[in-house]
């Protein structure tokens, strides 16, 4: 094990999948010359040639398709958004096209494609710019959507999500590019399930549920929590579809409170739907009703202060599993 | 582009006949609408058959074949069978998509025919890809896209010419130029005096054939695909086309005159071609009649085929939404299947849709 | 009161508002000299012309666009999507353009538009014929969302978004468009506020909550459970953002048991916001877990047979209500 | 198009002045995100000031303007004081778009600018619809929609420019060719050989200006708009440009050549428009000199004013996602507002967002 960045592991995921399978190629706006908008795709272009790291013009939607039309006939694309909120110009060609083409072809056509790139809000970026899509895309059958927190997981899921015979979503977080974590060695092949959550750290009395930008969050606010003889058990999502019941379950039936602490939007959110499966369940094993953190319903404000308020934040998360506590 | 190169070229009789088979096949699909035992949306070919006919005349069998909902024909053409066709229209397990595409998404992988796309346009980046996918490989293929004179008003289009362009695709763009979108005329959803004019916009060399025609067709085709196959380039094809009926079953096509239709009748692709061959002796009265019967009757047997057909089996419901396994093992495949559905998942037990949980 | 269909109340609520307001134009594919693909827009060329009644190309993103500009200086365009699933290619104008302007420009440029026509799953269209996309849009804050199931409230609720100053989407029910119904004659202004639901049949064992396509079905349930001395409330929600709270916490204090039943995917879906809020709100009232009956999470297959098996349905809804009511 | 008509000109030195301010305005702001005093991200115009200059300068005060993220100098262009643009860089309640859109977000209903937009080309429909409402309302107006190289691949420039061109709407597309999208040059970005011939594509008339000479722009516009309130219609316009800083304030442009950038600063559009002024008599190194002065006052003060402004306070922060109020009374207006808020809303006191209520 080695300590690298989010940013590095993601590329060393990148690099070993070019490496290993010449069907895979990468596609996006800036990822060769430029070496990536946020430089995940560093020193690819150089390693593996102008064929197989791609520039393309801004036309997300006719990419993204170009993608899909390539994995009909075998190829392995990893498409990038630079922004999951640019998605959102391609969405008919990630929605329609992708997780369709399996069940109306008759299973003839499986799509294995993977997009990628930052997703929800960084940092003032204002409303047209901070999009977390997770729930877009999580609510659409034949899609898989993973959202890792940590570098280890960042590698581990990306190169699982290319060897996937779907499409799958790798959501990444751009506030978290720059943390590091330890990693396995280069020469270890780290390859994390899609579908399976991790207790990021073990508790008793809440279950603080989360993944991406929120982990570290949780993380935070847990050990506060610990002053005030509060243990919280942080359960990371890492995917939300296939979402991992049973992680989520075991936690509550050992803690009988729960906090989903997301990064969308709370209105048919991912903390919906985990609260959903939790009382539909295990509805016995609750001691108190689930709350979700998440950012507020409006569009987000620029201003530093009001969009602090707006995102999911310790003060909040805090107040929540009080609450569920009755602390 | 290069000039004209002579290329292997199919049978024309042979070709009349599939003409004739696409005919016959739409209009017993238009009958058995009727007697309802197609459902959703049918958009029927009849009046375009030159177009698929003569496109695939020109090309290998290898070579990749994507258009539109209005797909019956490109199916037919490429080497579906009309059974399997048929099954699909009725929604069959023994249909081309196994009855769950219908009439909008005809797929055939073995013979490379890519779909049947619903959303206007949606298919035309798909098509840039696999042309992508030819030229990443080093292939000489060349891949077909058709597609009516409304998708080219769609971002899609746009942006997907703009790509093959610019990373010199192998890929013909075929624009079946009917002269109408449902009911809106070319004149009204495009700016240009001539959908050809748009290709200008990309670089990309664009012509016009007329889509009567099936030898100019093939022969406009062939040239374009020969000068690919030498060096990797998107052209476009404009094929001045008519569909006699509506839109789709339900439109009564009020958007036109009974002259203009009759004008395009008297021009029909399959009397054309078949004038043609019997002028150059090529083909007798007797000749004719026998290939017309046996298309029919091929067409009353894929009938009876797709009625005798078992439907998709409701247990395999989850099995077409998740494609099974990975490049590598361990990693669990489908996500959120019910309990005890007919293929093991040991993986998930407990990750079952949960709209599914009221469902025994 | 006199009977008339879905079809002519959505009719006779845009004749009505185009006369009322000049700045008020219909525009979108075929609705003009084709009568509109569904016939909604029937007549409405002939009566108002061709300025105001506004044949498109297949341009979604661009003509969505055009009216969101247009909404920018005064005027109030409704924009028919020939169906929502053609909405996803318009997507970007849709979720960022029209909603974040607000916000965006400090309050200077609200967008009085309303995006209308049939949304979700209708017979036998296919995977890519078939999106629900209510869950989609509602989760997008700076969004308004309705989807009337009768015509009574189809003309009330298009009128009342015609005149709303936010963007607003009416889902229409394209199975419902020949279904009949009771509405107040043309000379009474009719209009039915937006976030308000209505209890479409009084019960005390169980609510079952709907909207759209699943209020019929949700009646006929009831009918059928009246037999089996279950007595059903039928709650249809009408809008679902905003979301009517009060009513539903209201039917829930009173029958302690919930289903809902929704036309969209489960994941992330109406039914998992609807549950967050009343185990967040009134977890003490519910005897049992809430349990939700969606679309199955599969994109749709064309077959009639499977069709039926993936949609919400009545063998469907009987077994939940009865599981809720451990009858 | 019809021949150039004289139009009603904005003084010159005026002009000057202007893009002076715009010049220094954009140093000060580049100075102030290093100070962290701005946030998020930030696009320079410096060294295209001669395009929007000569925009505004042939176009009267209530025709519509707007364009992309790269949008300071269209504000301050149009009239916005720089005090309520600087304070909306520093994220105040005092900015021109009240501190909650930030630098990509411009917006001044005053002076009808109508933004600053941030998704490439998602603004060009906008601008369309802009048009469709002038010539809806029979009135005479204008339209100018300036957007980047890199906006001319996407779907929604393709479709609007096609509906604008269908409708003949009076909206004049300013391409402002920089050459760069970011790190890809133009040559990489588009299959053409020149921009403009994508105008052809749509039957739109289109120009080539030197957008480093005011005068050229001011002229070619104003022929242009001229012709357009005559009678209405679509143009196209590439202005050849470039920005002397990086794509953004991250950007360190390595993407281009040293001597590349030197030559167009040797074209730099101030310099230019003061020396043809200088050389006419119409300007002295003391005025100029003066000019530049006030610029760099009028841009101190603005820091000054965007320091003491107020934040946006956070009791409204839940204000501005629904505007109040519909045509008739009686109708809910705000779904999802916090209780005890700011503002009543006793319509729904039970209706607050699921995601306030730990917020306190
Ligand atoms: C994005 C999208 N918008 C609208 C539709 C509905 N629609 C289906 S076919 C069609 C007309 C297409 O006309 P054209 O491209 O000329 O093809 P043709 O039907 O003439 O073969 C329309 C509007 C759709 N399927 N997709
Ligand atoms: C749809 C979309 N894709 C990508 C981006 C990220 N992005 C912002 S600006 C830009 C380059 C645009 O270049 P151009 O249009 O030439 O304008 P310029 O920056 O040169 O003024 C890109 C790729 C975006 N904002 N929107
Ligand atoms: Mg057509
Ligand atoms: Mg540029």
């Amino acid at each position: 094990m080695r300590e690298i960045t989010y940013r590095q592991a993601l590329n060393e995921a990148l690099a070993e999948e070019l490496e290993r399978d010449p069907n895979v190629f990468l596609m996006g706006e800036e990822v060769a010359e430029y070496q990536g908008a946020y430089k995940v795709s560093h020193g690819l272009l150089e390693r593996f040639g102008p064929r197989r790291i791609i520039d393309t013009p801004i036309s997300e939607n006719g990419f993204a398709g170009l993608g899909v039309g390539a994995a009909m006939v075998g190829l392995r694309p990893i498409i990038e958004f630079m922004t999951f909120s640019f998605s959102l110009v391609a969405f008919d060609q990630v929605v329609n096209n992708a997780p369709n083409m399996y069940t109306m072809s008759g299973g003839q056509f499986n799509i294995p494609i993977v997009f990628r790139g930052p997703n929800g809000p960084a940092h003032q970026l204002g409303a047209t710019h901070s999009h977390a899509t997770e729930n877009f895309y999580a609510s659409v059958p034949g899609l898989k959507v993973c959202a890792p927190a940590t570098p280890r997981d960042a590698k581990g899921l990306l190169k699982t999500a290319v060897r996937d015979n779907n499409p799958v979503l790798v959501l990444e977080a751009e506030l978290l590019y720059s943390s590091k974590g330890m990693v396995e060695p280069p020469d270890e092949e780290l390859l994390i399930p899609l579908g399976k959550a991790e207790v990021k750290r073990e508790g008793s009395d809440v279950s603080v549920i989360c993944y991406s930008q929120t982990v570290p969050l949780a993380l935070k606010v847990a050990a506060q929590l610990e002053d005030e003889d509060i243990s919280a058990e942080v359960v990371d999502l890492r995917s939300i579809k296939p979402l991992d019941e049973k992680a989520i379950f075991d936690s509550v039936a050992k803690t009988h409170r729960v906090v989903v602490v997301e990064q969308d939007h709370p209105f048919c959110g991912v903390g919906a739907e985990v609260c959903y499966r939790i009382q539909k369940n295990i509805f016995d094993q609750l001691d108190a009703p689930i709350m979700r953190v998440s950012q507020e319903d409006v569009p987000m404000p620029y201003n530093e202060r009001l969009e602090h308020a707006v995102l999911p934040n310790a003060e909040k998360l805090l107040t929540a599993v009080k609450q569920v506590c009755y602390a | 582009m290069t000039a004209m190169q002579p290329v292997e070229q199919r049978d024309e009789v042979e070709m009349l006949s599939l003409m004739l088979l696409i005919r016959r096949f739409e209009e017993r699909a238009s009958q058995q609408y009727q007697a309802q035992k197609i459902g959703g949306f049918c958009h029927l070919y009849i009046g375009q058959e030159a177009v698929v006919a003569g496109a695939v005349a020109a090309v290998r069998d290898d070579d990749y074949i994507i258009t539109a909902y209005r797909d019956h024909a490109h199916a037919l053409a490429r080497g579906t069978s009309a059974n399997a066709c048929m099954a699909e229209l009725f929604g069959k397990e023994t249909g081309c998509s196994r009855g769950l595409g219908g009439s909008m998404h005809f797929f055939d992988k073995q013979h490379h025919m890519y779909g049947g796309h619903a959303i206007v346009a949606a298919h035309v980046p798909l098509a840039v890809g696999l042309a992508f996918a030819i030229k990443y490989r080093g292939e000489d293929r060349v891949t077909l896209c058709f597609f009516g004179d409304g998708a080219i008003n769609q971002g899609a289009f746009h942006e997907a010419l703009n790509l093959a362009a610019l990373y010199k695709l192998p890929v013909v763009f075929i624009c079946e130029n009917n002269l109408f979108a449902m009911g809106t005329s070319v004149k009204r959803s495009t700016s240009l005096k001539q959908i050809v004019d748009r290709a200008e916009g990309y670089d990309i060399p664009g012509e016009i054939v007329d889509g009567m025609n099936f030898r100019e067709v093939r022969d406009k085709i062939a040239e374009v695909v020969d000068s690919i196959r030498k060096e990797p380039h998107p052209a476009f094809l404009e094929a001045r086309t008519y569909r006699y009926r509506g839109h789709s079953m339900s439109d009564p096509a009020s958007y036109r005159t009974k002259e203009e239709l009759e004008k395009y009748r008297l021009d029909d692709p399959i009397t054309r071609l078949r004038a043609q061959l019997t002028r150059e002796g090529k083909l007798t009265n007797e000749q004719f009649d026998r290939l017309d019967k046996q298309a029919k009757e091929t067409v009353m047997a894929a009938v009876k085929f797709a009625e005798n057909s078992p439907e998709p089996p409701l247990d395999k419901l989850y099995d077409y939404t998740y494609a099974d396994g990975a490049v590598e093992p361990g990693v669990p495949a489908a996500p959120e299947r019910p309990e005890g559905g007919p293929r093991a998942t040991p993986k998930q037990p407990a990750d079952r849709a949960a709209a599914t949980e009221d469902r025994r």
